[in-house]
C-alpha cells in the first residue's frame, strides 16, 4: 500500500500546478472543477491510508532510496493512525472551503483555488512526513500559502495588517525551526526523524540539544499561536475571508501542536526520557495559560470573527495540555480535541461568513447556538471526549488541579461564544456592530447548508462508537519511539494489535459533572453579559482583562519581541532543569 | 578561534531580530527578515565544512578525496533562491499597506488592537 | 506599549537568547572536524551509484529530491501570492509608455549580451550534474538574462517577451511537470520520483538519468516564476508612470 | 580547492561578514540599506566560495545581484512617490 502515501500531497499540489498552466484557456468551472477534483482524489486516498495505517505501518521512501545500515538516505514518509487522521481532516475540511468560496468568492478565484489547494497539500505533508527538514519544507509552504490568503482583501487595512503579523511572525519562526535543524544535523549528521532519536538516544543531554528543542518548539509553537506567541493570530484570523479561517482554525493553526508531539515523541523523548516531567510541565502551563488568555480575550471582544480567533486560541492551548501530559490518554485527548474543534469552529466561521451576505435569521442562531455548545463540550456532546480524555490523563499524573482550570478556560470562550450569538443572531442589543465588513454574494441555503454540516457533525463527534478507542490505539502508535525507529529504519513489521470494541468510551463521573458545570457558568456569564453590558464590563471584564488587551497592541515589533522572550525564557528554563 | 563561525552565525540571527523588532520601515524590516535568514545559510555550511575538503564535486578529482558536506548545501541552495520570492511576497504586503496608509512605519498599522 | 518599553523588554530578552544560542554553539564540533554520516555515506556513493559527479545536485534532484518538490512549491506559491497581492482593478495597458532605448550601441550590445547571458544560464542547468550549476540557480540566472530586454530595449518589448500569458503556462508546467514525473515512476509500480532512466555516463548531460528531466522543470519554473515576479514589480512601477504621460 | 585550505582567510571573511550584517541592520535609511545589503550579499558569495559550496555561492550571486536589489529597489520607489 506504500504507493498512496505520497498521493494526498501531490494531487493539491499538481491540480495548483494544472491551473497555474491552464490560465487564460479554462474558463472558470473547469479550473474549480480540477481542484475540486484533485482535493477529493486526496481525500479519498488519505481515507484509505487511515483505514491500512490502523493495522500497519506505511513507508514510503522517496526516489526508492532506503536506508543503508540505518543511515537514511533518502526522505521517508512514515504514516501512524493520527498522522493520517490529521490528512483526511485536512482534506476534508479543505473540501468544503472549497465548495463554500465557489459562490463566496468572486474575486481572483484561479489564485485563490491554488493557494488554497497548495495549503491542504502542505498540511497533509507535514502530517505524513518523517523527515525533520522535510516537515520544515511543508510548514514554510503552508505559512506562505497563508499569508497570502489573509491578504486576500487588499483594500481593507485590517486585513493587510494581519497578513503582515502573521507573515513576520511565522517566518522568524521558521529559521527557529531551521536553526535547531542545522543544531541537530551537527550533532547527529541525520535529518530523519528516527535516525536522530536513534542516535541521541545512548548520549548524555547536551546544551546543543537542549536548545535546538527549544528553537524547534518555539518555531512550531509560533504557528500553533501559544502564549506569548500567540498575538498574530487574533489579527490575522479575523481578517482572512471565512472559508480561509475554516481551514486555518481546523489544520493549519494545529500543525503547530501536532509538529511539537511529533518532535517530542520520535526525537528528544530520547535524551529527555528521565526528565520528561520538565518539558511536559513547561507545555502544559504554557497550555493552560494560553487556554485562559484565549477564552478571556474571547470574552470582551466584539468582532466576531476576532472572538472566534481567539477561542481558537484557547482550544489550542487545551490541545497542548494534553499533550504536555505526554501519556497516551493525554495525546489521545489532545487528538478527539483537534478534531471536535476544528469541525465546531469552521462550521461557526462559515455561520459568521454568512453575515456578509445576508442578515442574521432565527436558524443560523440556532446553528451558531449548536456551534457553542459543542465547543463548551457538555456530557457527549461536541468536544467532551476530549476533556473527558485529558481530565482522566491528569489525574493518572496527579495533577488534579488541570481539570478545573481547562473545564474554566472552555467555559470562559463558550461564554463569549453564547453571548455573541445572542446579541448578534437574537437581536438582544440594539445596533450591536458585528464587525464583518465584507460584501459577499452567493444563495444563502447552499452556504447554510454546509456550515450546518460542520456543525451537525462537530456535535455528534464524542458519540461516535469506537472512534475513542481508535484514537487512543493512534495515541500508542504516536508514542512508540522504539518501535517507529525500528520500523523506519529497520523495516520490522508490527506486531498485530487487540481487536478494539465498537462501542462508547466510558468517561468518569468527575468529567461528566465538568461538562454540565462548564455548561452551567458559561450560559450564566453569558447571561450576565447580555443582561447588563455596562456592570459586566465595568466590574468584571476591564479589570481582569485590561492588562491583556494593553498587550495586544497590533504591532508587528512587539509580537516579535515576545516570540524572543517566550524563546528565551523557555530555554532558559530548560537550560537550567534539563542539565 | 574555531567556534568563531558558528558564533558569528548566532550573532547575525541576534541583530537581525534586534533589527526586525527595533525597525520602523517595513522594507528594512524585510530586508532584516533576510538578514536573519542568512544566519542559517552560514550555521549550516559551517556545519558541514570538513578540514582541507573539497567542494563535493568529483569532476577531475579521485572518488574519496576528503569534501565538505554535500547535504546541507543541497539544503542552503534552494532555500536562497526561494528566499527571493517569500521576500518579494511581504514587500508586496508592504506596498498594499502604503497604499492605504501611506506609511510604512510598522508602529503606526493599528487597525485592530486589544 | 512605546518603543522604548519594547527595546527595554527586547535587550535583555535578545541578550539571554544570545547567551543560550551561543552555549549551544559551543557544543558543536570544532569548525572542520565534522564527520556525520550523511553527507560522508553520499559522498562516497553518488558517483558510483548514478554517475553523477556533482553530489549537491545530486542530492537536489534525487536523492531529497522530493524536498525539493515542496521548496518549488514555495516559490509557485508566493509568486501567486504576489500576483494576488499586487493586482489592480482594471488595469491600463500601459502602451503610452515611450522608453525606448536611443543608443544603437545600447541596443546592440545588450542584446548580444541577452543571447550570451541566456546561454550561459542553460549551460549552468544543463551541466548541473556535472560541474556547479543545476535548475534552482540556472533558472534564477536565466530570469535575470531575460530582464535584460528590458534594460537595452522598452517596456513594451518587455511585456512582448514577459507576458503572464507567455509565463503562466511555463511556470505551471514547471511546477506541474515536477510532480508528473514522480507520478509516472509511482504509476509504474515504483517510489514517487524514483529515478528511471539512471544511471547514465559519467560527465555528460545524460549523467542525470530521468533526474535531468526533474532539473529541468525546475529550472523552468524557477526562471518563470522569478520573471513573473519582476514583471509584476515592474509594472506597479512603470504602469503610474505611463498613467502620469498619458494625464501629462 | 587552494582557497579552502587557507583558515585565516576564512575566519577574516567570517568576521567580515559578522560586521557586514550588523551594518545591513543598523542601516536605517532604506535607500541605503539596500546598498549595504549588497555587500553583504557579495561577501556571503564569498564565504561560500571559501566553505567548498560553489553550488551555493552560485545561487546566492544570482540572487543577490539581481533578484533582492529589483524587487526592493521598486518597493523603495513606489513607496516615496506619493
Amino acid at each position: 500500500m506504500s504507493w498512496v502515501l505520497p498521493l494526498p500531497v501531490v494531487l493539491p499540489l499538481l491540480g495548483a500546478a494544472l491551473n497555474a498552466a491552464l490560465d487564460h484557456v479554462t474558463p472558470r468551472w473547469l479550473h474549480v472543477a480540477v481542484t475540486l477534483a484533485a482535493v477529493a482524489a486526496a481525500l479519498a486516498f488519505a481515507i484509505l491510508i487511515l483505514i491500512y495505517s490502523m493495522s500497519t505501518e506505511t513507508l514510503h521512501w522517496f526516489g526508492g532510496w532506503h536506508p543503508r545500515s540505518g543511515v537514511a538516505i533518502g526522505v521517508v514518509f512514515a504514516v501512524d493512525p493520527l498522522g493520517a487522521g490529521f490528512a483526511v481532516l485536512a482534506c476534508a475540511l479543505t473540501l468544503l472551503a472549497l465548495l463554500y468560496s465557489i459562490p463566496y468568492v468572486e474575486v481572483e478565484t484561479r489564485n485563490y483555488d491554488m493557494l488554497v489547494s497548495v495549503l491542504c497539500g502542505a498540511c497533509c505533508g507535514f502530517a505524513l512526513s518523517g523527515d525533520l527538514f522535510n516537515m520544515f519544507v511543508w510548514l514554510e509552504l503552508a505559512g506562505v500559502a497563508g499569508y497570502a490568503l489573509t491578504g486576500f482583501d487588499i483594500r481593507r487595512m485590517s486585513a493587510l495588517q494581519g497578513a503582515v503579523n502573521f507573515a513576520v511572525v511565522n517566518t522568524v519562526g521558521g529559521y527557529f525551526v531551521l536553526i535547531g535543524i542545522g543544531l541537530l544535523y551537527a550533532r547527529t549528521g541525520a535529518l530523519n526523524l528516527a535516525q536522530i532519536g536513534r542516535t541521541l538516544a545512548g548520549e548524555k543531554s547536551s546544551g546543543l540539544v537542549i536548545i535546538a528543542m527549544t528553537l524547534i518548539v518555539c518555531g512550531f509553537l509560533c504557528k500553533a499561536a501559544i502564549v506569548p506567541f500567540h498575538f498574530w493570530l487574533g489579527d490575522a484570523y479575523a481578517v482572512a475571508p471565512a472559508p480561509v479561517c475554516l481551514i486555518f482554525a481546523g489544520i493549519v493553526t494545529d500543525i503547530g501542536v501536532f509538529g511539537v508531539g511529533r518532535v517530542w515523541f520520535t526525537v528528544f523523548d530520547a535524551p529527555f526520557g528521565t526528565h520528561q516531567r520538565f518539558v511536559g510541565d513547561a507545555l502544559l502551563w504554557m497550555g493552560i495559560v494560553t487556554a485562559l488568555v484565549g477564552g478571556t480575550m474571547a470574552l470582551v471582544q466584539q468582532h466576531l470573527k476576532r472572538l472566534l480567533a481567539f477561542t481558537v486560541v484557547c482550544h489550542i492551548g487545551i490541545m497542548l495540555v494534553g499533550l504536555g501530559l505526554l501519556s497516551s490518554k493525554g495525546v489521545a485527548g489532545a487528538a478527539m480535541m483537534l478534531l471536535g474543534h476544528g469541525i465546531a469552529t469552521g462550521g461557526l466561521f462559515l455561520a459568521a461568513g454568512l453575515l456578509a451576505v445576508r442578515e442574521p435569521a432565527r436558524w443560523t442562531a440556532a446553528l451558531w447556538f449548536c456551534g457553542a455548545i459543542s465547543l463548551i463540550g457538555p456530557p457527549y456532546i461536541g468536544v467532551y471526549m476530549g476533556h473527558a480524555l485529558i481530565d482522566d490523563a491528569a489525574v493518572e499524573l496527579g495533577r488534579h488541579w488541570v481539570q478545573p482550570l481547562v473545564w474554566l478556560a472552555g467555559a470562559l470562550a463558550g461564554a463569549a461564544l453564547l453571548r455573541a450569538g445572542a446579541q448578534v443572531f437574537l437581536g438582544l442589543v440594539d445596533d450591536y456592530d458585528h464587525g464583518i465588513e465584507e460584501d459577499r454574494d452567493g444563495p444563502v441555503p447552499y452556504l447554510g447548508a454546509i456550515s450546518a454540516l460542520l456543525v451537525a457533525v462537530g456535535l455528534v463527534v464524542s458519540l461516535i462508537p469506537g472512534l475513542t478507542q481508535r484514537v487512543m490505539r493512534g495515541a500508542d502508535r504516536f508514542r512508540d519511539r522504539a518501535g517507529y525507529a525500528d520500523r523506519v529504519l529497520h523495516g520490522i513489521p508490527m506486531k498485530e494489535g487487540a481487536h478494539l470494541p465498537v462501542v462508547l468510551q466510558p468517561t468518569s463521573t468527575a468529567s461528566l459533572a465538568y461538562g454540565c458545570g462548564a455548561l452551567a457558568v458559561a450560559v450564566a456569564l453569558a447571561a450576565f453579559a447580555v443582561r447588563r453590558p455596562d456592570a459586566a464590563r465595568a466590574r468584571v471584564f476591564d479589570p481582569v482583562v485590561w492588562p491583556l488587551r494593553q498587550l495586544q497592541t497590533g504591532v508587528v515589533g512587539d509580537y516579535v519581541m515576545w516570540v524572543v522572550v517566550g524563546t528565551a525564557v523557555l530555554g532558559g528554563v530548560w537550560a537550567l532543569t534539563l542539565r | 578561534m574555531s567556534v568563531l563561525p558558528y558564533l558569528v552565525a548566532g550573532w547575525i540571527c541576534v541583530i537581525g531580530l534586534y533589527g526586525i523588532v527595533t525597525s520602523k520601515h517595513l522594507i528594512h524590516l524585510a530586508l532584516c527578515l533576510t538578514v536573519t535568514q542568512s544566519s542559517t545559510y552560514v550555521l549550516l555550511l559551517a556545519v558541514g565544512y570538513v578540514k582541507g575538503g573539497g567542494p563535493p564535486i568529483f569532476k577531475g578529482v579521485k572518488l574519496g578525496t576528503t569534501a565538505v558536506d554535500p547535504v546541507v548545501q543541497s539544503l542552503t541552495l534552494t532555500d536562497i533562491v526561494v528566499s527571493v520570492t517569500v521576500l518579494a511576497l511581504i514587500l508586496a504586503l508592504a506596498l498594499d499597506v502604503h497604499d492605504e496608509l501611506d506609511t510604512m512605519d510598522p508602529d503606526k498599522i493599528v487597525e485592530l488592537q486589544g | 506599549m512605546s518603543r522604548q518599553i519594547r527595546i527595554a523588554v527586547l535587550v535583555p530578552a535578545l541578550g539571554l537568547f544570545g547567551f543560550l544560542l551561543a552555549w549551544a554553539l559551543v557544543g558543536l564540533p570544532h569548525f572542520g572536524d565534522y564527520r556525520g554520516p550523511y553527507g560522508y555515506v553520499l559522498d562516497r556513493v553518488v558517483l558510483p551509484e548514478r554517475h553523477m559527479t556533482n553530489v549537491v545536485t545530486a542530492v537536489v534532484f534525487d536523492y531529497r529530491g522530493f524536498d525539493t518538490m515542496g521548496e518549488e512549491f514555495i516559490l509557485f506559491a508566493a509568486v501567486v501570492g504576489v500576483v494576488l497581492l499586487l493586482r489592480q482593478g482594471g488595469r491600463e495597458e500601459p502602451d503610452r509608455l515611450n522608453d525606448s532605448v536611443g543608443s544603437d550601441g545600447v541596443r546592440i550590445g545588450g542584446t548580444l549580451a541577452v543571447g550570451a547571458c541566456v546561454l550561459v544560464s542553460l549551460w549552468l542547468i544543463s551541466y548541473g550534474f556535472v560541474t556547479p550549476g543545476g535548475g534552482f540557480q540556472g533558472g534564477a540566472a536565466l530570469a535575470s538574462s531575460v530582464l535584460l530586454v528590458f534594460l537595452v530595449s522598452s517596456h513594451k518589448a518587455w511585456s512582448g517577451v514577459a507576458s503572464d500569458r507567455v509565463l503562466d503556462p511555463f511556470e505551471g508546467v514547471g511546477a506541474g511537470g515536477y510532480v508528473v514525473i514522480g507520478l509516472g515512476a509511482l504509476i509504474g509500480g515504483l517510489p514517487f520520483l524514483t529515478n528511471v532512466l539512471g544511471p547514465g555516463s559519467v560527465g555528460t548531460l545524460f549523467s542525470g538519468g530521468s533526474a535531468a528531466f526533474v532539473n529541468w522543470s525546475a529550472g523552468m519554473e524557477v526562471a518563470a516564476a522569478n520573471l513573473v515576479l519582476f514583471t509584476e514589480f515592474i509594472d506597479e512601477y512603470v504602469v503610474p508612470l505611463a498613467k502620469g504621460d498619458a494625464a501629462g | 580547492m587552494i582557497l579552502a585550505t587557507l583558515h585565516p582567510l576564512q575566519y577574516a571573511i567570517f568576521a567580515l561578514v559578522a560586521i557586514a550584517a550588523t551594518a545591513v541592520v543598523l542601516t536605517r535609511d532604506v535607500q541605503r540599506q539596500i546598498l549595504v545589503n549588497g555587500f553583504y550579499g557579495i561577501l556571503l558569495v564569498i564565504l561560500f566560495v571559501v566553505l567548498a559550496a560553489p553550488d551555493v555561492a552560485l545561487s546566492m550571486l544570482a540572487v543577490s545581484t539581481v533578484g533582492y536589489p529589483l524587487v526592493v529597489l521598486i518597493a523603495i520607489a513606489k513607496s516615496r512617490d506619493k
